[in-house]
């Protein structure tokens, strides 16, 4: 039955999603557990693999039976599981688990009424991410974009009011990236003859210089960036954060934008090679100048800000800075550093918006100055939240420390100080974030333990929400301390055999 | 000069593309904005559909119908199915998005009554 | 180069859409934009008819000529905004002008480095395509190379496909959907009262009333006959949703939902998906890979490679479920604007 | 049969410019309504007659073009009769000769 593993991963969320679509009209409380469980089939295969892989080796899946054939090629889909995507689908099918029953009470609260297909829908999104880290095939890639990204409109522009313009910008965008990918797609193909990532890979090489090539990449890169935010292309991702719903946020704002970094990770790696981004030094410079720019600007624009969320959303914008720069470093800490944290801002960003999302469950909003008192009124989901916001920043015993530090050994590595530069100014900015929040939420408020001062009642979040948000808080320690582990038997192996030492 | 006679259909597909493209860009009315998309994404299938194409090639139905002898002889002398099949499923991803832009247009327009962008804005400035 | 290696009807045809394309962006009546735009996809069938490629042009016309340009269509009838306000921001235009220009000479700079337009030994027509059209009828005895690739080779592809189709139909079902208590309770006001309603006329009822049958017939021709001429799932369903899209507009939208209520529009297109995804179960538990069809022949009739005939069959039939009711359900939700009472 | 399919086709064309000319130069509504009606339905259907001469020997393709032929036959006049009434409903005002 393992060797069935790597489809059930998909199965799961999409069969789950047909479920619950089904459930929606007869018992719509049914709706979440049905979701609930194709997401705990899925993490459990997705779990399973990772041990697998760090036994044997890559997992290859063909679809349809349909294999390799003598002198053609690949003529069917391929699925693969291997040393650079088996950690991320775990990571993404264990944090959509955890979300799935953590955003349960805020769907109830914020949607009532409206909440027939979410979880549908949900499920849907999930099935999208998952495929695009596991695909071997790229155009198959653009399908699954495509249903992650329609899904995710329809979970922004629950949201109401602002959030369809919202909703509407990040359509036109995301249609722009996945129209763009499709045609480096066609580029490639038109070269190469074949879709398959292991056999485009095999025949770039073969090619030798070639402008059409080169074009595609660049069509690809684009894409990518205008689907993960980065630094030009970056407008539409706070607005459509800010107004969406709470739920929505807390599945999208961590993993969405992740995955499409790794996409940008597979076509780099894998499909053209680190010889190729290193025989093209011109796009290698720009895009880390891009990156420390998209760091320092979003560092900016999170300190004026007063909304809980938009501040949220810059520093997604900002550790997507952190990612690109260190794929486009090009040399081995740096890609480390690069797929390390791809997994790790995952699991931060998810954590963050969970907590934030208990606050907003019990103040209704998420203005900073509504947070007087709150670290006495919700004193674990505010110890939760200190300790995400102390990963992002990069205190040691946590997984946010861990892959700076390779990012910053890399960047040195490549002379690249202006991106050290930003990484510090970014995690000096958070730490300011930081204080201010501690600040408001525990100072400005008379302390109750003195005398004559009214106590401030404790108001926790519902258990259902608080339980994730502290499993997935200490996740964060458990990754930073396991952190070693995962490089040396995984991600050290995905690396490409010919980069430097 | 040749060359760009000889692949005079790639010269179409990027002027369709770029006109789609200022047009998701730079026009202000969602109706026309989304418009755009549908001829950027017809473009790309355009040049889809162009790679794929043979010189005096009959269409993939290896049917006595279609002219076709089984075993095929000649494989130049039928189109390419691949890229075909291949933009079968982004015109339908095509209709999919255009339909859930249409939506969400008509429920902006319910707030805002306009399709204008600058408008829309400022009304949510207020 | 001795002769031109392109068709010159192509050539005509090509310079038509630019100016299509052109006229439908520039024109400020966005009513005539959507007509225009739907002429202009009509011209892109021609296009691709002439370069082969039959059922690419089969569901551009039910598809992009036909199924958006009725959805713009009853966005704008909803709306009641027809005409497009002169607007100013020259400079920005002119910006992105020059923006899209470079774009576009950047991927120009490629052009020298294609294979020409044509040529059957370019790689993309000489390395895996050819597997498909040489193999087709043993693997599964489908005349027809693009439905078996589609629904066999690359069936991941197709069952994805429906899955998006799905996905629409849900997305803009809660975009748009208004609950009925909530509209009692005072939603922001209605759409504008319609001008012109067809069904009033007793000549448009009768004649559809013929027609929808016929449409109906040919729409499972081409799913039960996708096997051995263009069209299969997608274009059938596209077909049926607009025979009954069509009985909407020409009587009412109460006497389609009396019919086909709403319960049962969105339970089907969720159906349609489970299907295909059953077939693939199915395949698993026979012991192959998640789509193997061939696996399917201790319950399918007939050997290995007519397994796989009947499993396409199958899975055709579940992409034309979702595919047609999905049509119907967007389409009553864009005209009626989500309250499925009135409306196109 | 090859040379009546060729007149056929010829005759449609003719009738297609017709109707295109009507189309731009008629000066209201109705009256260009009334040329892409009549104009278009018949032309068609005459080019689809000629292409059943052209190809002679099939006879599936025949009855699927007779059935074409069925539909627009319907179809075309139909929808131009909605249209029409549309106009009217919405206030179209007909060409009289005095009318500037």
């Amino acid at each position: 039955m393992t060797e069935q593993l790597p489809t059930i991963i998909i199965l799961g969320p999409l069969l789950g999603a047909t479920l619950a679509a089904f459930a929606a009209w007869f018992r719509p409380r049914l709706s979440q557990p049905l979701v609930v469980l194709g997401l705990v089939i899925s993490s459990a295969a997705a779990l399973k693999l990772v041990f697998i892989v760090a036994d044997a080796g890559a997992q290859e899946y063909w679809l349809g039976g349909w294999s390799r054939e003598q002198g053609y090629g690949v003529v069917g889909i391929q699925i693969t599981v291997d040393y650079l995507n088996t950690l991320l689908l775990a990571a993404v099918s264990g944090i959509a688990l955890l979300t799935s029953v953590y955003t349960r009470r805020l769907v109830d609260t914020e949607l009532a009424g409206r909440q027939r297909y979410f979880y549908a829908l949900f499920s849907l999104l999930v099935t999208g991410l998952l495929g695009i880290t596991i695909t071997g095939d790229i155009f198959n890639l653009y399908v699954f974009m495509e249903i992650a990204a329609l899904s995710s409109y329809a979970l922004i522009a629950y949201g109401k009011g602002r959030a369809y313009m919202a909703a509407f910008n990040y359509l036109i965008m995301g249609t722009m990236g996945a129209c763009l990918y499709l045609l480096g797609v066609g580029f490639i193909f038109a070269k190469s003859g074949t879709l398959n990532i292991d056999d485009v890979s095999a025949s770039i090489p073969a090619l030798g210089q070639s402008q059409a090539l080169f074009v595609g990449f660049v069509l690809i890169l684009l894409g990518a960036w205008a689907k993960m935010a980065f630094f030009p292309f970056h407008g539409w991702l706070p607005n459509a954060y800010v107004h969406g719903p709470t739920a929505s946020t807390a599945i999208l704002a961590p993993l969405a934008t992740k995955v499409a970094i790794y996409a940008m990770l597979r076509i780099m790696v894998t499909v053209y090679s680190i010889k190729y981004i290193n025989s093209s030094p011109g796009i290698q410079s720009l895009a880390l100048y891009l990156s420390s720019l998209a760091i320092v600007v979003a560092s900016f624009f999170s300190l004026t800000q007063i909304n809980l969320k938009k501040l949220a959303s810059y520093f997604v914008l900002s550790e997507i800075g952190y990612m690109v720069g260190g794929a486009w470093l090009a040399n081995k800490p740096g890609l480390t550093g690069a797929m390390v944290h791809v997994v790790a801002d995952a699991a931060m960003t998810s954590a963050l918006f969970m907590a934030i999302g208990c606050i907003v469950y019990r103040l209704g909003q998420a203005q900073l100055d509504d947070l007087k008192g709150v670290f006495f009124k919700m004193p674990v989901t505010m110890a939760a939240f200190v300790v995400t916001m102390a990963a992002l920043i990069g205190v040691p015993p946590t997984c946010g420390f861990f892959s700076k530090w390779y990012l910053i050994e890399g960047a040195a590595k490549a002379d690249a100080w202006h991106f050290v530069a930003a990484l510090l100014l970014s995690s000096l900015v958070k730490a300011i974030i930081l204080f201010r929040i501690v600040e408001i939420g525990y100072n400005r408020v008379p302390h109750p333990a003195i005398k004559g001062n009214p106590a401030i009642p404790r108001n926790e979040a519902p258990l259902s929400m608080l339980i994730p948000t502290v499993a997935m808080t200490l996740g964060l320690i458990v990754l930073g301390l396991g952190t070693s582990t995962l490089v040396n038997t995984i991600i050290s192996k995905a690396l490409p055999a010919a980069l430097a030492q | 000069m040749e060359k760009l006679i000889a692949n005079f259909n790639y010269v179409i597909v990027v002027i369709l593309m770029m006109i789609g493209l200022w047009s998701m860009l730079a026009q202000k009315n969602l109706i026309k904005k989304c418009i755009g998309m549908a001829i950027f994404q017809t473009g790309i299938i355009l040049f889809f559909i162009s790679i794929g194409a043979k010189d005096n090639a009959l269409i993939p139905i290896l049917t006595e119908a279609a002219n076709h002898t089984y075993p095929v002889s000649d494989v130049s002398k039928v189109a390419n199915p691949l890229t075909q099949i291949l933009m079968l499923t982004a015109i339908v991803v095509g209709v999919a998005t255009l339909g859930v832009a249409l939506a969400l247009a008509q429920k902006i327009y319910q707030q805002h009554s306009s399709f204008d962008e600058d408008e829309i804005l400022e009304n949510e400035r207020k | 180069m001795s002769t031109l290696p392109i068709w010159q009807f192509d050539v005509l045809l090509l310079i038509l859409v630019v100016l299509f394309a052109v006229v439908a962006l520039s024109i400020r009546n966005l009513m005539g934009a959507a007509v225009v735009f739907g002429a202009y996809s009509f011209m892109m069938c021609l296009i691709w008819a002439g370069m082969g490629a039959v059922d690419v042009a089969f569901t551009e016309a039910a598809v992009g000529a036909g199924v958006s340009t009725v959805f713009v269509v009853s966005t704008l009838y909803n709306t009641g905004a027809t005409v497009q306000p002169r607007t100013g921001g020259l400079a920005f235009k002119l910006f992105i002008g020059v923006v899209v220009t470079i774009a576009g000479a950047f991927l120009l700079s490629a052009l020298p480095d294609f294979p020409e337009w044509g040529a059957s030994d370019s790689p993309v027509n000489a390395k895996v395509a050819p597997y498909y059209i040489l193999n087709t009828i043993a693997d599964s005895h489908v005349p027809n190379v693009v439905t078996s690739v589609l629904a066999d080779y690359r069936g991941f592809d197709t069952l994805l496909e429906t899955t998006v189709v799905f996905i629409a139909c849900i997305a803009i079902y809660s975009i748009l959907r208004v609950d009925k208590a909530k509209l009692e309770a005072g939603e922001p006001a209605a759409a504008p009262v319609p001008r012109y309603d067809p069904g009033d006329s007793l000549i448009v009822r009768q004649a559809s009333r013929f027609m929808v049958p016929f449409m109906q017939l040919f729409a499972l021709y081409v799913i039960a006959h996708g096997h051995y001429s263009p069209g299969g799932g997608f274009q059938g369903g596209v077909i049926l949703g607009a025979s009954l899209i069509l009985l909407a507009i020409s009587f009412d939208l109460k006497s389609l939902l009396r019919q086909w209520s709403e319960k049962t529009l969105m339970l089907l297109v969720a159906a349609g998906v489970f299907l295909y995804a059953a077939v693939g179960l199915a395949c698993m538990f026979m012991g192959g890979n998640y789509l193997d069809y061939g696996f399917l022949d201790s319950i399918l009739p007939g050997e290995q490679d007519m397994a796989r005939s009947h499993g396409i069959l199958l899975v055709e039939i579940g992409v034309g479920i979702t595919v047609m009711f999905s049509m119907i359900a967007i389409h009553i939700n864009l005209a009626s604007n989500g309250r499925f009472d009135r409306g196109l | 049969m090859h040379f009546l399919g060729y007149i056929l086709i010829s005759t449609g064309l003719v009738f297609f410019l017709g109707t295109t000319i009507g189309l731009l130069r008629f000066p209201d509504f109705y009256t260009r309504m009334h040329a892409a009606g009549k104009g278009d339905t018949l032309s068609t259907v005459m080019i689809l007659i000629g292409c059943i001469c052209l190809v002679p020997m099939s006879l599936l393709l025949a009855i699927k073009i007779l059935l074409i032929i069925n539909f627009i036959f319907i179809g075309s006049p139909t929808a131009t009769h909605a249209m029409m009434d549309a106009g009217n409903k919405a206030g179209a005002t007909p060409w009289r000769k005095d009318s500037k």
